[in-house]
């Protein structure tokens, strides 16, 4: 039995979660669609393919100060972030809330990032399914489904007279608590995404053609901004540095992306990634190679939006086939 | 439009190639959205069928010539990327002889994005007063000759407002930057080994990507770019926010127009704004 | 702004003439408002759009140059310099919403020290009336 | 972690009375990296460098902030002090507490908040300061002197005569200046012309000295020791190698023109010595006025009647030195030190309305008066008036004629005029009993030594009525001229009927003293006088290394100034020729070779072409400073975008780091 909660009643939910909690949620920004905070239900934009950046945003912000120090006759004392603001992000896609589930692995893994934990168990995520997935959409290909509820907190399926409310977690149910839903017996379809990219086997064929000409060919093109790494949701690489404002000092963390040239500069100048080829078979390498051997998944929820945001059209799935091609022939 | 240049472009390449007078052929073809084009690097005259020129083929390649110091190489440019050569040319960034210069007369590009393609011509195509390239080895399509004086609407149209509407309104755009660079990235007046805002020592930019930090980068950049910006618009169609780079650009363009009689790019060796002057010239401060 | 919210002018001042003009103001005991702040450069062409902007984004309200008049640099073209990336300088700061006001360019000579503290007690005046930097 | 060392200065009650210095003393003590802070009465005294050459043995100081007086004032001395106490002398900045903050302010609160702010950017700066090694140049030991003058004369004497090489640069066609179109010289009235003239003989004989007449200085480049000069040497239409001087020419030119040396009293012929006892006391020919160079013009267009040839100098010069193919001709030289004494002109009175606006014949300027009382003048030594050539009776005086009158911008006094016309109503009466003299004035300046005594003798002995008040009207009344003005002493006005009026003009800076000083580098002031590095210590330096000034282009000033200035002048480029190799100063730019892209906007900008290419290892051309041209000025820095390139003493890390502590505080 699914059960349903109307358009009203799901906008005076909202309400009430807005009581006491941060609502984050897509929201016209210029002509952007942008997950941000909202003061009110009319802000929430409720059919759209995704957002133009990934929530990863509220979990692993572009900025974040991991501690400030206070000084007192000279000795020092570390005073880490705490959060304590709670967060509902509302309308995550069932990809990128499976991308902030899989970098739990490399942020929670022993040793624990506190920001990321605090980040996690104050935020709860209600999840909206996909009804017509986007061309760029390949997430079937990558191990999720645009029905796929197995990183969200609450998953909402639009139906004709409302939305099907599904609690997933324990979080989720408190969040529904006091929410009134209507049974009914109208079944789920699960939506297709027909774009299939043939990502089967991939970790074995990039170990076989790490050294092939392709990728400084693939990176003749590319120009080697950032894009693709901070629209990313899976991406979550960061740099850190000291600032010192009016006496007081934050160590501040942010994201950095492989493909910025000093990413990999070592003392003395050298790096051992300086060409452009390198760096771009980094992203893919670690996407499709290093990621799924030490966490298992691919690194790569199929959101598409690297294929759409990238300036010259470094499409992840064209590079997935060409080298399963080029694997074939390696044998 | 589109099949005759293709065709013509795609000759030229094999031609080039065929008779090894260049590595290398900068060109557009389609990409894998089957829609808009992307650019191709084609070193085999078996595969100069890739090479496609259409109404969405936008970005300036000149910017490749970058990576190709020393190889002799031939790189289709529209009439606003022709200029860029000129900007590189004058900053000893490229050869004059190792550029192979494939100029075609462009018609307009129109607004595209991935998978996305409307007939509607981009707004920098309506202000585009070089239609012609200003450097070219092998012209493609007639030359326009005459084209209107330019005009800056929008910029006037920014200062129309007042100074605290102008700063909010920057300050908006500050702080949706997520400073990921592509507008530098994809700019061929940006080629710096180490760029002003990544610099530790000293720390002009702090790495915080925060309002503050991204009005200062933005501001610095689009000064850099001063009297040297060709208007090829890059840095607005890369951005993944859509910070309106052009006003910032078009608003310095105009300046440099006005104080100091300059267009960019338009010749080799006339040298840029900021590293000459007028002893007796009167730019209207310090009076 | 400091905290009795008078403004904070940042002055850059050529070694050769305004820092000696602004010396001459000492030595003539020129009185004028000590919001200013100055920074000893060898030449007005010395000054950084850099650190001019820095100034700006980190909350200062107003920003002086001052150097030799056209002619006298002691470096021969150092102000000529200065003068073209100012005058650019200051139209894109006015268009990113920071008053042209708040920037301005003096040509003061070593001996023009009463000059500058009429040039300093005005701007700083100005800058009063003008108010906080609203946004940013 | 480096130790700071900061010292406070008290300055007496010059910043002590203003600004809270203990107060600043302990705020220092708070700043990162500081280590030590103390207060001196005096830093600048033997005692307060003392204490800073202790503090920093005892406390192992590696940087010290000196928070006093202007940079400009004492910086040398305590990178001095700084070096003797074993420190690098770069690392060390100094904050200005006295001319930007203690005298300019009176509220105590705010100037010491501002003296700490200044002590903050200057600890911020010199945090940063690494240390710096000045270099040896070598050092051409020849002296260029700009001006021929008294002061000028005398400076080229001077270095001539301590054995280094001297080139004096003359505009006119001969040496003496001003003091050579004089009669006496007060006090003691010396003929002008027996104490100059010999003077003059020994500048032209000199073996030290290459005397270059008729000649303006057009560019100098390059830097202290190692100046390169372009001297334009005018066309003198007249070989100087073979002309002997006999005067034939210029007593049969025809051509007469009227005489600028005796200021239009007198005439002279087209080709001319300007006076009698001029050295070189060799002709030129005035281009302008000589009948041939109209004639010549008069061919190329043939428009008008047609000028007679003329030629006749050239006939009659016994050793053939008229030539005509003569052209200007610019020679380049090298110099390591300059001394600009390029003299002053007098005020031009015709600005004045009241005293006839130059129109009465018998209104003159006190040096043409000089002129007439001159026996080598236009009427030998008689002074008649100039409208009727007859002996004036009743002579009046007016002082401060272009001096002490703001209204005429010139609101500084002249010094020299009350003395002249002492000197003048003393002679007058000598020359002619019957004279009588009158002399308005505001205050009778008479301060050097037997001044006094000469001024009183102008009244007392020669009887001349000095009346204390202006004129306010000059008109003709006939043949006479009616003064009218005021005896404020007795508060009467006073009406004289004078045969001649002698106006006291005052002195001016010469004819195109701004753009001299803008080839040299040096600031004028809006008189467009010369300014030097300090009117007390440092009278004849200028901000400029090796480029000194002397005389009456610094300010008005009499001949036994001048001659003393132009003397010290000497001394010092003496003092500086006699050493073998000059020490450079080490603020200049250095490139950052890894960051360099070779766009070369800083060749572009450099006004000294000190950027040099240089090609890397892996094949890039990338730019490099060549040290010794690079004078510091920091106009690459901002030019060059990757920030590749850095001025030592005022990197971007030192000027950001002082803003940043501004801001951020």
């Amino acid at each position: 039995m699914t059960k349903i909660l109307g358009k009203t009643g799901l906008e005076s939910w909202l309400h009430n979660i807005m009581q006491e909690r941060a609502l984050v949620a897509p929201k016209h920004v210029g002509d952007l669609i942008l997950f941000d905070p909202v003061q009110s239900v009319d802000e929430v934009v409720f059919d759209y393919e995704n957002t133009n950046l990934s929530p990863k945003e509220f979990f692993f912000p572009r900025t974040d100060t991991l501690f400030t120090t206070k000084s007192q006759d000279n000795d020092v004392e570390l005073i880490p972030t705490i959060i304590d603001q709670e967060t509902v992000i509302f309308g995550i896609r069932p990809c990128d809330a499976r991308g902030i589930a899989m970098l739990d692995g490399p942020y929670l893994d022993d040793p624990a990032d506190s920001l990321w934990a605090q980040h996690r168990n104050k935020t709860t995520m209600i999840g909206l399914s996909c009804t017509k997935p986007a061309p760029q959409c390949f997430c079937t290909s990558v191990g999720s489904a645009p029905n796929d509820s197995s990183s969200v907190d609450i998953m909402l399926t639009e139906v004709d007279d409302g939305y099907a409310v599904e609690a997933v977690t324990e979080k989720g149910e408190r969040l529904l608590q006091g929410v009134e839903l209507k049974e009914s017996d109208v079944t789920l379809s699960a939506p297709s995404c027909d774009t299939s990219v043939p990502a089967e086997g991939i970790v074995e064929t990039v170990k076989k053609v790490f050294d092939s000409p392709y990728w400084s060919r693939l990176a003749d093109r590319c120009i080697h901004c950032n894009v693709c790494a901070y629209v990313c949701p899976t991406c979550y690489c960061f740099d850190i540095r000291d600032r010192t404002d009016k006496g007081k000092i934050e160590r501040i963390r942010t994201w950095e992306s492989c493909q910025s040239k000093g990413f990999t500069r070592i003392a003395g100048g050298h790096d051992p990634r300086a060409d452009k080829g390198s760096r771009l078979r980094q992203r893919f390498c670690h996407k499709l190679l290093y990621f799924p051997q030490q966490f298992g998944p691919l690194s790569c929820v199929g959101c598409g939006r690297c294929v759409v945001s990238c300036p010259v059209n470094i499409d992840i799935r064209e590079i997935i086939s060409d080298l399963q091609e080029l694997g074939a022939k390696v044998g | 439009m589109g099949e005759d240049f293709t065709q013509q472009i795609r000759d030229k390449a094999k031609e080039l190639l065929e008779n090894g007078a260049v590595e290398c052929v900068i060109g557009y073809e389609t990409g894998s959205d089957g829609v808009s084009a992307r650019p191709a690097f084609i070193y085999d005259a078996a595969e100069v069928d890739r090479l496609a020129f259409d109404n969405t083929c936008t970005h300036n390649l000149v910017k490749y010539l970058l990576d190709k110091k020393g190889k002799s190489t031939a790189v289709v440019v529209k009439g606003c990327d022709s200029r860029a050569l000129n900007l590189l040319l004058s900053e000893r960034q490229i050869q004059r002889d190792k550029v192979y210069v494939i100029g075609v007369v462009c018609p307009g590009v129109v607004e595209w994005g991935w998978n996305k393609r409307s007939e509607q011509l981009q707004k920098r195509c309506n202000w585009c007063r070089q239609h012609t390239p200003v450097v070219s080895d092998f012209a493609v399509g007639e030359p326009i000759t005459e084209e209107p004086p330019a005009e800056f609407a929008d910029v006037a149209e920014m200062a129309t407002k007042t100074a605290e509407d102008r700063a909010t309104f920057w300050r908006d755009q500050a702080e949706r930057c997520i400073r990921c660079y592509a507008c530098r990235q994809a700019c061929p007046g940006c080629y710096c080994i180490d760029c002003f805002v990544e610099l530790l020592d000293p720390e002009w930019v702090g790495i915080r990507i925060a309002p503050d930090e991204n009005w200062m980068w933005n501001t610095i950049r689009a000064y850099h770019l001063g009297g040297r910006c060709i208007s090829c618009n890059e840095c607005e169609r890369v951005c993944p926010v859509n910070i309106p780079l052009s006003l910032l650009n078009r608003k310095l363009e105009q300046e440099v127009l006005d104080l100091f009689d300059y267009k960019a790019g338009m010749s080799e060796d006339a040298p840029a704004p900021l590293i000459t002057f007028k002893k007796d010239e009167n730019l209207g401060i310090a009076e | 702004m400091s905290e009795d919210n008078s403004p904070l002018v940042i002055g850059f001042l050529c070694n050769w003439c305004s820092y000696a003009g602004a010396d001459m103001a000492g030595t003539s005991r020129q009185a004028y408002p000590p919001n200013i702040r100055i920074m000893r450069v060898p030449c007005s062409g010395r000054v950084d759009p850099l650190l001019i902007v820095k100034c700006f984004e980190e909350g200062a309200d107003a920003v002086l140059v001052a150097g030799c008049h056209p002619g006298d640099c002691h470096y021969t073209e150092g102000n000529y310099h200065g003068r073209r990336r100012f005058a650019l300088l200051r139209d894109l700061l006015d268009f990113m919403g920071i008053e042209k006001e708040r920037f301005r360019i003096e040509w003061i000579s070593a001996s023009e020290g009463k000059r500058f503290a009429k040039v300093v007690s005005e701007f700083t005046d100005e800058m009063t009336k003008l108010g906080p930097r609203k946004v940013g | 972690m480096s130790r700071i060392g900061v010292f406070v200065c008290h300055c007496g009650t010059n910043i002590g009375g203003i600004v809270n210095v203990p107060e600043v003393v302990e705020a220092a003590k708070a700043m990162p990296l500081v280590a030590y802070a103390d207060e001196n009465k005096y830093t600048c005294s033997e005692v307060g460098q003392g204490s800073i050459r202790d503090a920093i043995r005892e406390q192992k100081l590696d940087r010290v902030v000196v928070a006093a007086c202007s940079p400009r004032m004492h910086e040398n001395t305590f990178r001095k002090t700084v070096a003797t106490a074993g420190l690098n002398p770069y690392l060390l900045e100094i904050a200005n507490l006295r001319e930007h903050c203690s005298w300019v302010h009176s509220d105590s609160k705010k100037a010491t908040a501002k003296a700490i702010d200044h002590v903050r950017m200057a600890v911020a700066k010199v945090a940063r300061h690494e240390s710096l090694f000045p270099k040896q140049v070598g050092l051409t030991k020849r002296a260029l002197v700009i001006g021929g003058g008294i002061t000028g004369i005398q400076a080229a004497l001077d270095i001539a005569s301590a054995g280094h090489e001297v080139v004096l640069v003359e505009k006119e066609p001969s040496v003496g200046g001003r003091m050579s179109q004089l009669d006496k010289t007060f006090p003691t009235l010396d003929c002008s012309a027996c104490i100059l003239t010999p003077k003059m003989v020994d500048v032209a004989q000199h073996p030290n000295i290459t005397l270059l007449s008729y000649s303006e200085v057009k560019e100098v480049r390059g830097f202290v020791g190692n100046f390169e000069v372009d001297i334009l040497k005018k066309a003198k239409m007249v070989d100087h190698k073979t002309c002997t001087g006999c005067g034939t020419c210029w007593q049969k030119c025809p051509e007469k023109v009227t005489s600028e040396f005796d200021l239009g009293l007198g005439q002279r012929t087209a080709i001319y010595i300007p006076f009698a006892q001029a050295v070189p006391n060799k002709p030129v020919i005035d281009m302008e006025n000589c009948r041939y160079q109209k004639y010549l013009k008069w061919t190329q267009t043939e428009e008008g009647k047609k000028p007679p040839e003329c030629r006749i100098c050239e006939k009659l010069c016994p050793t053939k030195s008229i030539a005509w193919e003569q052209q200007e001709e610019i020679v380049t030289e090298k110099f390591g030190a300059l001394v600009v004494a390029t003299g002053f002109k007098t005020f031009d009175h015709s600005v004045y309305g009241e005293y006839g606006a130059g129109r009465y014949p018998d209104v003159i300027s006190s040096l043409q008066l000089e002129r007439l009382m001159s026996a080598a003048g236009p009427t030998e030594g008689e002074v008649l008036r100039p409208s009727d050539n007859t002996h004036p009776k009743n002579i009046v005086f007016i002082q401060c004629v272009g001096s002490r009158d703001d209204k005429v911008g010139r609101p500084y006094c002249s010094k020299v005029c009350c003395m002249y016309t002492a000197k003048h109503a003393i002679m007058l009466k000598e020359h002619d009993p019957e004279v009588q003299c009158y002399v308005f004035y505001i205050d009778i300046r008479a301060g050097g030594k037997d001044f006094e005594e000469f001024a009183r003798r102008a009244q007392d002995e020669s009887g001349a009525v000095y009346l204390r008040g202006r004129v306010s009207q000059i008109y003709q009344d006939g043949k006479t001229l009616k003064v009218l003005g005021e005896d404020s002493l007795i508060g009467r006005p006073v009406e004289i009927d004078a045969d001649l009026v002698v106006l006291a003009t005052g002195m001016e800076a010469s004819e195109d003293a701004d753009r001299l000083a803008q080839t040299l580098h040096i600031s004028y002031n809006i008189y467009n006088f010369l300014i030097e590095a300090h009117p007390k210590l440092r009278p004849v330096e200028t901000q400029t290394d090796g480029v000194f000034v002397a005389g009456a282009a610094v300010g008005p000033r009499d001949i036994p100034d001048c001659v003393a200035h132009g003397s010290a002048a000497a001394a010092k480029v003496i003092g500086l020729l006699s050493q073998d190799s000059l020490t450079t100063d080490p603020l200049t730019a250095i490139v950052a070779p890894m960051k360099c892209v070779g766009c070369f906007a800083c060749k572009a900008v450099c006004p000294f072409n000190a950027i040099e290419e240089q090609t890397t290892r892996d094949g890039r051309i990338i730019a490099s400073v060549n040290e010794s041209l690079c004078k510091g000025c920091g106009l690459c820095v901002v030019a060059c975008r990757p920030g590749a390139i850095n001025l030592r003493g005022f990197t971007n890390q030192q000027l950001l780091s002082e803003v940043m502590t501004l801001v951020r505080r």
